[in-house]
């Protein structure tokens, strides 16, 4: 099993327009940087992107919005991002916004061949409309359908060869349940190991839901609210 | 007239002992720094995180290590780190036992508003509907009214619905309310607002007992 | 916080005849001994247990079996276990076969707040009898609903007073999910640690999940099919 | 005739490099020793277990390292640890190329049954409905027949079935054969055994063609 590949490029051929990605992170926390990048230099078109975000004006998603590559955002939270609300109240760019629990678990879901399930979650609002509502304990409930993706495209901290992945911190988010859900899943980690050099029994993600790794380089690591409180 | 610390410090009387408690952006965020004495309570953070510390000294800011709110935090003995689906996991299978959210408005039959304002602002939902649909135990952190002055406690939400009939409690700078069958039970009010101040602020029907004590912050 | 408390009989406190119980473990792997020798030593009966496995004649809960403790066993597999089958063959003991990974999925629900989801293991069988069948894909599926318990009860390798824990090799099995789904969740570990020894980043069940702690001892760890290779 | 080694081994040439594989109990655990030169493969063992190795040598057994017989077994680099709900989810999610399993009946539409013999023997599904409900590849390894000489390749299943119409390939000790929508169609006979020896032992509908070579193992 040899899973690696030499670079973002390489690691997304066969990503073609009007694909449908996911993308892990939080914010910009655990985004595919390399990825992104390669994404814009690929110039690939009609995206309908699977984030919880749409990263800032000018990183992340944002870099996708302001080449105008993506169709279509499925997010839970967009309020970062200045560009995405204009292109999505001039109606350019298509909104699904779902809550960050239920994407979450349509994911997994998705991965794990759970094509629906029912969640509290939504019910009573417009996120409810149009889809079935069923009383479970006395409280209403809506179902809610899975989600995959032709590429899920993943950031991890450190991988190997076998595909299998550790996240590091709260870098870990999205990542693993979208990793589950990639016809192609694409990984970019900090760093690349030997198989054997990452504990079989702390390991995040299997190597079994990921087809390509590769090692990123240049990580920026942008921080969103950088908060902090003076030394004591 | 309580101001934004004043709300937080309110809030915070209200956690017990044990409690997993998530904390909203905002006002609700500052409820972690007044903690009572001898009450141990644990913050989880949505975006995968259990056991939150207080934000990081300079230069000890970590990117891989934010809370729901995108701020720079810090991990105390004893937290963990999880999946988003593990963590919508707690708080669906109600796990956690308060919820503090903020709110553009509630009604009196418990249903809230605060993630969009249509052709306006459309921020998302985020974690709010998960919260909201699964917490037992809800407390709303806000300011009575709006900028322009007007109730943001309501007969019905005008404002698209995050959740219905699932907020308990309102905390604003005005008083503490309670939400029951019949509206706006009011609890107490805050240091020299009076019953009539709040009976003008407030839209929706409101349920004022003989006696409002003074919230004791 | 401190969930710790001395011993099976103080976690198992409030348990009582007639409830429903989730027991981790897969055959005798991972199976919380001491909390089982106190569900024997309590005598409780007309007990319902959700286990994967039921034991084998003189472990595990073969234990309670052979006590008649157990009204309905929910299970997949039940094989390695005769007084099990004379019991079932002879309708002394109610039971309900799963498949295995619709228990598992059944709870995780129970502990994610997911009422129910659809599968397709089990469409066209017995396990399907009376259950809502819908096509996802073209293929057919079963709606299953969540399961969760009185009391979980569960084995872990490390913990600390949190109620944070990790398992140790193919011992964690249905501990993780099972730990979930209790109303209380009592959990017995090899060894007890200081908050902090375990790593954030490395948790299996964040202690949210826990409510009771302890330190268990005489592990006997029974191999039940000890299988071998020659010596190079 | 094929031995159960034989079996074993013809099942081993189906493995394609790269493949993620779950081997049942019995016959299937075998195929594990015939691994073809050249082709990497990653066992899956649906209790929580990737990368499974060999079994340990004498005095090295871990209580804590099982596969789904039970059985001791060892790790080998590159392999991981996970819960049951993950270990299904890679099974349902169709993430696993391939599952070998036992069977006690199947039918020419690929139905298949082996759980349960009504009244007499009921060890339970195990994994197994959730394996066959959701792999795309389901090879059987089993005997042609039973201990009293039935066929166990049968019109129809008369045991209660595990799952309806899942089987694509059955390797037995006579013959491969894939299950198509007009039957099974006779690939390969075992050594030694004519397409008469196993029209004779198939009650179901076989489809045979001009010529069927003998298997290579």
């Amino acid at each position: 099993m040899n899973k690696i590949v030499a670079d973002a490029h390489e690691a997304l051929q066969g990503l073609q327009d009007n694909m449908t990605l996911m993308l892990g992170g939080f914010g910009l926390c655990g985004i595919p940087e390399n990825s992104i990048s390669a994404l814009v230099e690929m110039g690939v078109n009609g995206l309908t992107c699977i984030s919880n975000n749409a990263g800032v004006d000018d990183f992340g998603l944002g870099l996708l919005l302001q080449k105008k590559q993506i169709k279509k955002m499925i997010s839970s939270y967009v309020g970062e991002n200045d560009e995405f609300e204009r292109q999505m109240l001039s109606g350019e760019l298509e909104v699904d916004l779902i809550p960050q629990g239920s994407l979450a678990e349509r994911c997994r879901a998705g991965g794990a061949g759970i094509p629906a399930f029912f969640t509290p979650a939504g019910y009573g609002t417009e996120v409810a409309e149009g889809k079935e509502v069923r009383i479970f304990g006395g409280k209403p409930h809506i179902l809610e359908a899975a989600l995959t993706a032709d590429f899920a495209i993943i950031k991890a901290w450190k991988g190997d060869r076998y595909g299998n992945l550790i996240y590091k911190g709260t870098a870990r988010n999205f990542n693993p349940v979208m990793a589950m859900a990639g016809k192609i899943t694409v990984v970019e980690v900090e760093e690349l190991v030997e198989p054997g050099e990452l504990d079989p029994n702390f390991i995040h993600t299997p190597g079994v839901f990921v087809q390509r790794i590769f090692q990123g380089k240049n990580y920026e690591k942008r921080i969103e609210q950088r908060t902090t409180r003076p030394k004591a | 007239m309580l101001d934004r610390e004043g709300i937080a410090k309110r809030i915070a009387q209200e956690l017990q002992d044990g409690w997993y408690v998530n904390l909203g952006i905002g006002i609700p965020t500052l409820v972690a720094n007044y903690i009572p004495e001898g009450i141990n309570v644990e913050f989880q953070s949505e975006n995968g995180l259990l056991g939150m510390g207080p934000f990081p000294v300079e230069g000890a800011e970590d990117a891989d290590l934010i809370n729901a709110g995108k701020q720079t935090v810090t991990m105390l003995p004893g937290g963990s780190i999880f999946d988003s689906a593990t963590s919508f996991a707690m708080i669906r299978g109600q796990h956690v036992q308060l919820t503090v959210l903020g709110a553009m408005e509630v009604a009196e039959n418990g249903d809230i508003a605060n993630w969009k304002i249509p052709g306006r602002m459309v921020k998302g939902m985020g974690g709010a509907m998960d919260l909201v649909a699964s917490a037992e135990n809800i407390i709303v952190a806000m300011k009575h009214t709006n900028r322009k002055g007007a109730s943001k406690l309501l007969k019905a939400c005008t404002l698209p619905l995050t959740g219905v009939g699932c907020v308990k409690k309102v905390v604003t700078n005005m008083a503490v309310l309670e939400v029951k069958e019949d509206g706006f039970h009011l609890i107490e009010r805050a240091p020299g607002v009076s019953v009539e101040d709040i009976k003008n602020a407030t839209e929706g029907r409101l349920v004022v007992p003989d006696v409002v004590p003074e919230m004791t912050i």
